[in-house]
C-alpha cells in the first residue's frame, strides 16, 4: 500500500520498532522494558513478513485452484523461526525478572542501581 | 534520562526514514525477494521437496539446518531456566494464580477442541497452513491453559516423570537422527531423498520431524509455564 | 583408509547440540555421571574439529551444502582458513568442563547439574556453527544459541546480583541480535538471498545504498556489541565478574570472540560486494579499537576485585584486536587474528586461576588474597605466567600478536595508533605488576589466605596444562602467524604481507 | 476495501502499541501487549502469511502473554509513578 509514494507499511514497521525503542530505554520498569523490546522484535517480524507480500497474492500454498504470484515463503519461515527465538529469550528474561524482585523488592532500574 | 531516551528515538527513526526510501516496494513481483531464491522455490518446490505448504518446505527441507538450531534455541531456554536458582522456599511461593470460575468453564470446554485443532495443523501441514510449530505452540497453550485448571500437580501428571526429559529434548534429536538418515540415505546431512522410489521415506522424515516438534515445542513451552509458576 | 572429512562438517555443530539434549536425560538417572559425559562430548567434538583443521591446512577451504542444496537455495556451511584459526578455540573446553566439577558439586545443587552442562555444550555448539556457517541467517540463529546460553550461565552462580547482571547482559544482547536480523532482513529485501557469499555478489552498484548502509550499521553495531568493544562494553564487567569463573573463563576467553568473527565475516561480505565506503570504516574501526585498549586498561587499572580486574582487561584485549582489523594493514590483522586465539587461551587461564585462587580462600579482591603464593605456589605460577603472556614480555606469544599490531600501524602511516597501543600495554603492564605484586610480595593479611591449600587435581591439571600452553604458544613463534596469514588475505582490501 | 482494511489495521497497531508504552497497570500493557499481536495476526493472515499467523497468535499473543502475566502475578502489579 503506498499511497502518495510513502510505503505505509514500512513507515508503520519503523514506527513500531521506534514505539518498542522508547519503552526500551525510557522506561525503568524492567518488564515494560522487556516490553519494549518484544514490541521491537515483533516490528522486525512484521517488516520481514510485509517484504514478502505481492500485491494480490496467494499464501504459498500450492494447492489446487491457487494462483500465483504468491507471497515469497523465505520471509515467512525466517519470522516462524524468529517468533520462538523471540519467546525463548523473553522467557528467560522473565525468569530473571522475577528472582531479581524476589532479591531487591523492586522491578524499577534507578533503584536497583542503588543497590549494591 | 528521558531526554536522552528521546534524542536516541529520533535519531534511529530519522536514520530508518532515510534507510525506507530505497526500499524495493515490496508489493512489487519483480522485487529481488520474489525473483531469485523464492522464484525457485516456487516453481520446483512442490517437486523437490514433496509439500504443497512451501512455508513448511522451506522450514523442514530447504532450511531445515535453521530449523534444527531453532529447536536447540528452546532446548536452551529449558535448560536455562532449568539451570537457575530456584526462587525463594516453598513457603513463600504464592498460591496458584487466582482464576474465575467462567475461565475454568471455557478451558474445559475449549480444551479438547484445542487439541484437535493442534493435531489437524500438525497433520495436514503439508497440504494447508499449519505443521509441527504451530502445533506445538498450540499444544503448549493448552498446557498452559490445563495448568489452570488442574492445578500444578494435575498438569504435571499429563507429563510422566520418566518420559518428561526425553520429550523435552525429542525435537533435536529427533533431528539428528533425521539428518544422520538422510546422510546415509543422500549423502549430504539432513538431505531428503528425492528418488520416486523414496517418496515414502521422504515423507515419513519430513513427518517426524513435524510430531517431534510438536511434542518436543509443546513439551517444553509447558515445562517453562510449570518452572515459572512454581 | 582416508576419512572423508568434508563430510564431517555439520556433525562439529549437530554432535555438541545432541550432547546437549541427552544431558538431562542422563541427569535425570545419575547426575554425577553428567560431567564426565560432557567431556566424552566436548572431547569428541574437539577430535572431529581438529581432524576438519588439518584437513583445511592441507587441501584448502572447502562448502558443504546442507541438504545437498547448493549456493543460494539452501544452507551452506563455509570451512575456509579464518574458521580453522578460530575453531580449536573450543578445545578450551576440553579444560574448562573438567575444571567446573569441582565448583558444580560444591556450588549447586544435583538436579541443576544436567542444565548447566547443558548449557555449557549449547555454548560451544552454538560457537562452532557460528564461525562455519555461510548463510547470514543461519548466523542469527546460531549467535542466539550462543547469547541465549550465556545470559544463562552467568545468572548460574547467585541469586540478585547474579541474576541482575545477566537481565542487563540480555537486554543488550537481544538487542544487538535484533540488529543483525535487522540487518540480515535488509540485505535480504535487496538481494533476495542470505547465503553470505550470494548476497556479496549481488550487492550490485544498481542497489539503493540507503539501505545497504543501515544493514552494514546495523549488523556492525550488533558484533561490536557482542565483542563489548568500549562505548558498547557495559555489559560485560558485571557479568564476566559474576559469573562463576569458569564460566568467566568461557565468556571472556570465547564467546566475546564471537562478535570478533561476525565483524571479520561482515567485512568479507562488503569487501566483496564493495557496496559501502570502507576505508573510513575501518578507521572509526581502529579509533573504537585504540580507545577499547586505553579505557580498558585504564579501568583495570582501579579494579581490586580480580575478576573484575579480568574482565576490563578483556576489554583492552578486544581493543587490540579490533584496531588490528581497522588498521586494514596486513601485518596488524595477522596480529589480530593471532591475538583472537592468543587472548583467549590467556584469558581462559587467568580466570581459572582466579577461580582456583577464590576457590580455596573464599577471598576474591587483590587486598584480600594478598600473598596467597605462599599457600598456593603452583596457582599463583600459573596467574604470574598468564600475567606475563598477556602483557606481552617478549618470548610470549603476546609480545608477538602486539608486535605485528604495531608494524601495521607503522606500515598503513598511522603511528599515532601505534601510540596508543604502546599506551595501553603500559597500563596493562601496571596492573598486572600489581597482581604479581599483592599475591607474591606482600604478606597475608587473612589467616585463611595463609593456611590455604593448593586446589585438588581435578582444578590443578587444568591449570598446568593451560600455562604450559600458554608458554609453548609462544615459543611456537611465527608458526600461527604463518597459519592466519592466508586467512586474513580475504579479510583486507589487500593482499596478505 | 482492502486499502481500507490495512489502513485501520496500521492504525489499530500503532495505537495498541502506544498503549502498551503508556499503561502504568503492568496487567493492563501485557494485556493490551497482547491484543497488538493479535491485530499484527489478522494482519498477516489478510495478507498471506497464515503460517505466520497461527504461530503469531498462539506464541506471541498467547504463549507470551501467560508467561507475562505470570511474571506480573509473582512481582508488582504496579509501575512506579
Amino acid at each position: 500500500m503506498a499511497p502518495f509514494g510513502v510505503d505505509l507499511d514500512y513507515v508503520a514497521v519503523a514506527a513500531l520498532f521506534c514505539i518498542g525503542l522508547y519503552m526500551l530505554v525510557a522506561k525503568s520498569n524492567l518488564l515494560k522494558k522487556l516490553l519494549g523490546l518484544n514490541v521491537m522484535e515483533t516490528s522486525v517480524f512484521a517488516f520481514i513478513v510485509t517484504s514478502g507480500m505481492v500485491e494480490g497474492g496467494d499464501p504459498p500454498l500450492l494447492v489446487a485452484g491457487a494462483q500465483p504470484p504468491f507471497a515469497s515463503p523465505i520471509p515467512q519461515a525466517m519470522v516462524l523461526t524468529g517468533i520462538v527465538v523471540v519467546v525463548s529469550v523473553t522467557a528467560v528474561a522473565l525468569s530473571l525478572i522475577v528472582q531479581i524482585y524476589a532479591h531487591y523488592g523492586t522491578l524499577e532500574v534507578d533503584e536497583l542501581k542503588e543497590r549494591p | 534520562m528521558k531526554g536522552w531516551a528521546l534524542a536516541l528515538v529520533v535519531v534511529v527513526a530519522a536514520t530508518l526514514a532515510i534507510g525506507v526510501q530505497g526500499l524495493p516496494t515490496h508489493d512489487a513481483p519483480e522485487a529481488p525477494i520474489h525473483d531469485h531464491v523464492g522464484a525457485r522455490y516456487v516453481e520446483r518446490g512442490v517437486e523437490e521437496t514433496g509439500m504443497r505448504n512451501l512455508v513448511g518446505a522451506v522450514l523442514l527441507n530447504y532450511r531445515g539446518f535453521d530449523t534444527m538450531v531453532e529447536v536447540v534455541v528452546i532446548f536452551t531456554a529449558l535448560a536455562a531456566v532449568l539451570a537457575l536458582p530456584r526462587a525463594g522456599s516453598v513457603a513463600d511461593a504464592p498460591e496458584a494464580l487466582p482464576v474465575s470460575p467462567v475461565v475454568l468453564f471455557v478451558v474445559r470446554l475449549l480444551a479438547p477442541f484445542i487439541a484437535l485443532f493442534a493435531i489437524a495443523l500438525l497433520f495436514r501441514g503439508h497440504v494447508s497452513p499449519g505443521g509441527g510449530f504451530q502445533a506445538g505452540a498450540l499444544f503448549g497453550a493448552l498446557f498452559v491453559a490445563l495448568g489452570l485448571v488442574l492445578g500444578r500437580r494435575g498438569a504435571a501428571r499429563l507429563v510422566p516423570e520418566r518420559a518428561r526429559p526425553w520429550l523435552q529434548a525429542a525435537a533435536p534429536l529427533t533431528f539428528a537422527a533425521v539428518a544422520a538418515l538422510g546422510w546415509a540415505l543422500t549423502g549430504s546431512f539432513l538431505g531428503f531423498p528425492q528418488a520416486p522410489e523414496l517418496h515414502a521415506v521422504r515423507e515419513a522424515m519430513a513427518l517426524a520431524l513435524e510430531v517431534a516438534i510438536a511434542v518436543g515445542g509443546g513439551v517444553i513451552l509447558g515445562s517453562l509455564f510449570q518452572t515459572m509458576e512454581a | 583408509m582416508s576419512v572423508a572429512w568434508e563430510q564431517l562438517l555439520p556433525w562439529a555443530v549437530a554432535l555438541p547440540f545432541v550432547g546437549a539434549a541427552l544431558t538431562p536425560v542422563l541427569a535425570a538417572r545419575s547426575p554425577r555421571w553428567t560431567g564426565p559425559w560432557a567431556w566424552g562430548v566436548v572431547l569428541a567434538t574437539v577430535a572431529v574439529t581438529v581432524g576438519l583443521v588439518a584437513h583445511v591446512a592441507e587441501a584448502g577451504a572447502f562448502t558443504y551444502a546442507i541438504g545437498g542444496w547448493s549456493g543460494a537455495y539452501g544452507i551452506e556451511l563455509r570451512f575456509d582458513r579464518f574458521a580453522a584459526w578460530v575453531l580449536p578455540l573450543s578445545l578450551l573446553f576440553a579444560v574448562i568442563v573438567p575444571f567446573s566439577w569441582r565448583y558444580v558439586v560444591v556450588s549447586l545443587e544435583p538436579a541443576r547439574w544436567g542444565a548447566f552442562y547443558a548449557l555449557l555444550l549449547l555454548v560451544m555448539g552454538g560457537m562452532i556453527g557460528f564461525s562455519i556457517t555461510g548463510d547470514l541467517f543461519n548466523l542469527f540463529v546460531f549467535m542466539e544459541v550462543t547469547s541465549l546460553s550465556s545470559y544463562a550461565l552467568v545468572a548460574v552462580g547467585g541469586r540478585g546480583v547474579a541474576a541482575w547482571a545477566a537481565l542487563k547482559y540480555l537486554f543488550l544482547g537481544a538487542v544487538a541480535s535484533l540488529l543483525a536480523l535487522l540487518g540480515t532482513a535488509l540485505l535480504f529485501v535487496l538481494t533476495g538471498s542470505l547465503n553470505l557469499a550470494d548476497v556479496a555478489a549481488r550487492l550490485g552498484p544498481d542497489v539503493a545504498r540507503g539501505p545497504v548502509l543501515i544493514a552494514f550499521a546495523a549488523l556492525v553495531t550488533s558484533f561490536l556489541v557482542k565483542a563489548a568493544v568500549f562505548p558498547l562494553h557495559v555489559w560485560l564487567p558485571d557479568a564476566h565478574a559474576i559469573a562463576p569463573s569458569p564460566v568467566s573463563a568461557v565468556l571472556s576467553g570465547l564467546v566475546v570472540k564471537t562478535g570478533i568473527v561476525g565483524l571479520v565475516r561482515v567485512v568479507q561480505l562488503f569487501h566483496a560486494a564493495d557496496a559501502v565506503p570502507l576505508a573510513g570504516f575501518h578507521l572509526a574501526l581502529a579509533w573504537l579499537g585504540a580507545v577499547s585498549i586505553v579505557m580498558g586498561a585504564f579501568l583495570a587499572i582501579f579494579q581490586d576485585d580480580l575478576k573484575l580486574m579480568l574482565a576490563y582487561s578483556t576489554i583492552s584485549n578486544v581493543g587490540y584486536i579490533v584496531l588490528g582489523f581497522g588498521l586494514a594493514a596486513p601485518y596488524a590483522a595477522v596480529g589480530a587474528s593471532v591475538h583472537v586465539v592468543n587472548h583467549a587461551l590467556i584469558k581462559t587461564t587467568l580466570f581459572l586461576a582466579a577461580g582456583a585462587l577464590i576457590h580455596q580462600t573464599g577471598f576474591r579482591t587483590l587486598s584480600d588474597l594478598r600473598g596467597v603464593a605462599r599457600a598456593m605456589p603452583q596457582t599463583a605460577a600459573v596467574m604470574a605466567i598468564g600475567a606475563v603472556s598477556i602483557v606481552g614480555l617478549p618470548p610470549t606469544a603476546g609480545f608477538l600478536c602486539k608486535w605485528y599490531i604495531a608494524l601495521g600501524a607503522f606500515e598503513a602511516d598511522r603511528a599515532p595508533f601505534g601510540f596508543a597501543l604502546v599506551f595501553g600495554a603500559l597500563f596493562i603492564f601496571v596492573y598486572y605488576i600489581r597482581m604479581v605484586n599483592a599475591l607474591y610480595f606482600q604478606a597475608p593479611v587473612h589467616a585463611r589466605v595463609a593456611e590455604a591449600t593448593e586446589v585438588p587435581w581435578s582444578m590443578r591439571a587444568p591449570l598446568l596444562l593451560l600455562a604450559a600452553s600458554c608458554l609453548v604458544l609462544g615459543l611456537l613463534g611465527g608458526a600461527p602467524l604463518a597459519f592466519v596469514e592466508p586467512a586474513v588475505a580475504g579479510v583486507l582490501p589487500v593482499g596478505g604481507p | 476495501m482492502s486499502d481500507l482494511f490495512d489502513a485501520v489495521m496500521l492504525a489499530l497497531l500503532l495505537a495498541t502499541a502506544l498503549a502498551v508504552a503508556r499503561a502504568r497497570d503492568l496487567v493492563a500493557a501485557v494485556v493490551l501487549f497482547s491484543m497488538y499481536g493479535l491485530t499484527l495476526c489478522l494482519v498477516w493472515q489478510h495478507r498471506g502469511a497464515p503460517d505466520v499467523a497461527i504461530t503469531e497468535a498462539a506464541v506471541g499473543a498467547g504463549v507470551t502473554t501467560v508467561l507475562f502475566l505470570i511474571a506480573v502475578a509473582r512481582t508488582r502489579r504496579e509501575e512506579r509513578r
